[in-house]
């Protein structure tokens, strides 16, 4: 077995805390999720909504950029966190527009379904690990041949170049290519969710009080919604914008502090590490 | 010369001394291979058919347990081989000295099984699976060369696939990845999925309650 | 039982048991020993006299021979080892012609290049980058007198350090290991080959998740 931090002895006011303390532990927010609500309990409620947005910037911070990918992943979990724990602090709205309850469930549902699927390849893991320190009680046979036998064996140099040596030995030093290719193909989203608070920073001061929904006008997949969701939390920590929701799922106001003292470039430098 | 053989016309001796024959050549094949060997090149040295080949190992698997050997027979990662019997390993591993660097973390073991019951999968699929990004642990999976490059998707970005290795299949000491049980048998219970409904339920709480039913707590 | 040595009975019974043990700890150490193992060591490890530990591989070589198994255990070099039986020759040979050619190759090639280029190298930095056991196949390369020890570690341990000869520099047609390819850039340096090792030991990511660390123990 491993080190396991246990939650239990932090308070849960401070989850942001709590996650700092345990990345070496928790691999990430799936296992971090599965652990709370499996094994200890925590009903998601009574943990403070400014902290999970804490804990999901200091998350992505940690990761510095290096795959903005699963930051996003990050943000849209950190999101539908968010919104389901608003329904449940705040009391029974009938005003409720269809059309987000619906999305909501849907995220909810593609969440819940994630988290299944998690838990059933860390239970997997478990086998592998019965299989593997099973295994690791043998010890194979690995003398090979006899002197007399080695004469025999093909000749292991036939046909060989010092070009194939060299190939041979950057194929085994090589680090692994993989790395290169995900960052051309995760690009847009990177610039999105640096540009999503260098935009808002940019149009928000002349802008006067706007809606959210105003802000994320044509934004047709949901990820790009949440990202600007997450930035405009982002300005409100960082003192730059007041928000406003009259009732709840009503429009957010989002307006300018007139005594904001915000530079975007520190901000952007945090994102992208 | 030891013990001579004497030769009685019976068909069925003479089978048995073929077998016999046939399990000397196995004993000193697998002696000096280094990689488990196939029952069909056993079968191809040998001329006997590979169902023959089978046969004879299992006896021979057999009769090692029988006889208390410090060694076994096994089949693995599609071959036979010998090994340490595991209840010697305490005495192995004063010989070894290398000891437990071969242990697999928690993260290398969740990556595998993706890796195995998925294959072939991205990094980018691995990584939504355990949300977190895999990349480092499956370079370390790679350079032990558990896991490896396969193919690459058809689709865009021709984004490369991998796969589990022989090296896996003797690591975890089996024969094929269709000897892991099937991942059904991991999929969580009802109580599972009704903990994670219950904390990830929408809207406000006591209308939940009313929905889910029960409010005992379930968990394991 | 061949050669009853004790005449009071229980007490001869309590050996014969204390020798199987001693028996099976061999059978398995053997198999997995890649060079002879010394009766010394053998006697170290059991914690058994010298003199007894002769007296049981004794037995079981002629006990091997008696069952006509298709191996043997031999007294080379000094030490005891399994080898295959001589009159099994024949299949051995057929073994290694038909056998194990392919894998071997790309396995050794990549081991004899890695020496190549990064020479003086140990077994365990060797292992390390090919993120598998390297001993049989830089075994058989120093057979075929292709690499060499060539020094020892100054550090703590007291490696072997291997090299390759003047043999491989003729087979390679060139005058210098300088006089190979160099190799691309994005290549690690030698400096960082030791980080590697200490990366796949422990990986980067995964430090908090190993508790004992009976990783440090590797040197041989």
């Amino acid at each position: 077995m491993w080190v396991r931090l246990s939650i239990v002895d932090i308070p849960l006011g401070s989850w942001a805390v709590s996650v700092t303390v345990t990345t070496a532990v928790y691999q990430g927010p799936f296992d971090l999720l599965l652990d709370l609500i499996l094994r200890e309990e925590v009903e998601l409620y009574e943990v403070s909504l400014s902290a999970i947005v804490d804990a999901y910037l200091t998350e992505l911070e940690r990761l510095e950029g290096l795959d903005l990918e699963m930051a996003t992943e990050f943000l849209l979990i950190a999101a539908i966190l968010v919104e389901l724990k608003t329904r449940r602090l705040l009391p029974s709205d009938h005003r409720v527009d269809p059309d987000d309850e619906f999305g909501l469930w849907e995220e909810r549902d593609l969440l819940l379904a994630r988290l299944v699927e998690c838990k059933t390849f860390k239970d997997a893991a478990v086998v592998l690990r019965r299989l593997s320190e099973e295994a690791a009680r043998s010890w194979p046979r690995r003398a090979g041949l006899e002197a007399p036998f080695l004469a025999l064996a093909p000749d292991l140099l036939d046909g060989v170049g010092a070009e194939d040596l060299r190939r041979a030995c950057e194929r085994a030093l090589a680090p692994r290519p993989s790395t290169h290719v995900e960052t051309d193909h995760i690009a847009p989203i990177r610039a999105s969710v640096a540009d999503a608070v260098v935009e808002l920073a940019a149009v928000l001061p002349d802008a006067g009080t706007v809606t959210f929904r105003d802000l994320t006008t044509g934004m047709v997949d949901r990820i790009w919604v949440v990202v600007r969701f997450l930035a405009i939390l982002e300005l409100y920590k960082q003192g730059a914008v007041d928000l406003h929701q009259a009732d709840s799922f009503g429009e957010i106001q989002v307006s300018w502090r007139p005594d904001a003292n915000f530079a975007a470039g520190d901000l952007v430098d945090a994102y992208e590490g | 010369m030891d013990t001579p053989e004497q030769n009685d016309v019976s068909s069925t001796e003479f089978a048995e001394a073929a077998d016999g024959e046939a399990r000397r050549a196995i004993e000193a094949i697998l002696m000096v291979a280094v990689d488990p060997v196939a029952p069909n090149l056993l079968a191809q040295l040998l001329e006997v058919p590979a169902r023959r080949v089978e046969a004879i190992c299992d006896d021979m698997a057999s009769m090692y347990r029988r006889e208390r050997r410090g060694f076994t027979m096994e089949r693995v990662a599609g071959g036979y081989r010998f090994q340490s019997h595991p209840d010697q390993a305490p005495w192995v591993e004063r010989f070894v000295l290398e000891g437990q660097s071969r242990r697999l973390t928690a993260a290398a073991l969740e990556t595998l099984a993706i890796v195995a019951y998925k294959q072939p999968v991205s990094r980018v699929q691995m990584s939504a699976i355990r949300g977190v990004d895999v990349e480092g642990v499956m370079r370390n999976l790679q350079h032990r060369g558990l896991i490896d490059e396969v193919s690459r998707d058809p689709g865009p970005g021709n984004a490369v696939l991998y796969g589990t290795t022989q090296e896996f299949l003797e690591r975890m000491g089996i024969d094929a990845v269709s000897d892991l049980p099937p991942l059904g048998e991991f999929v969580p219970g009802p109580e599972v999925v009704e903990a994670l409904e219950r904390s990830l339920r929408v809207g406000p709480d006591e209308e939940a309650l009313v929905v889910d039913g029960a409010d005992d707590t379930a968990g394991e």
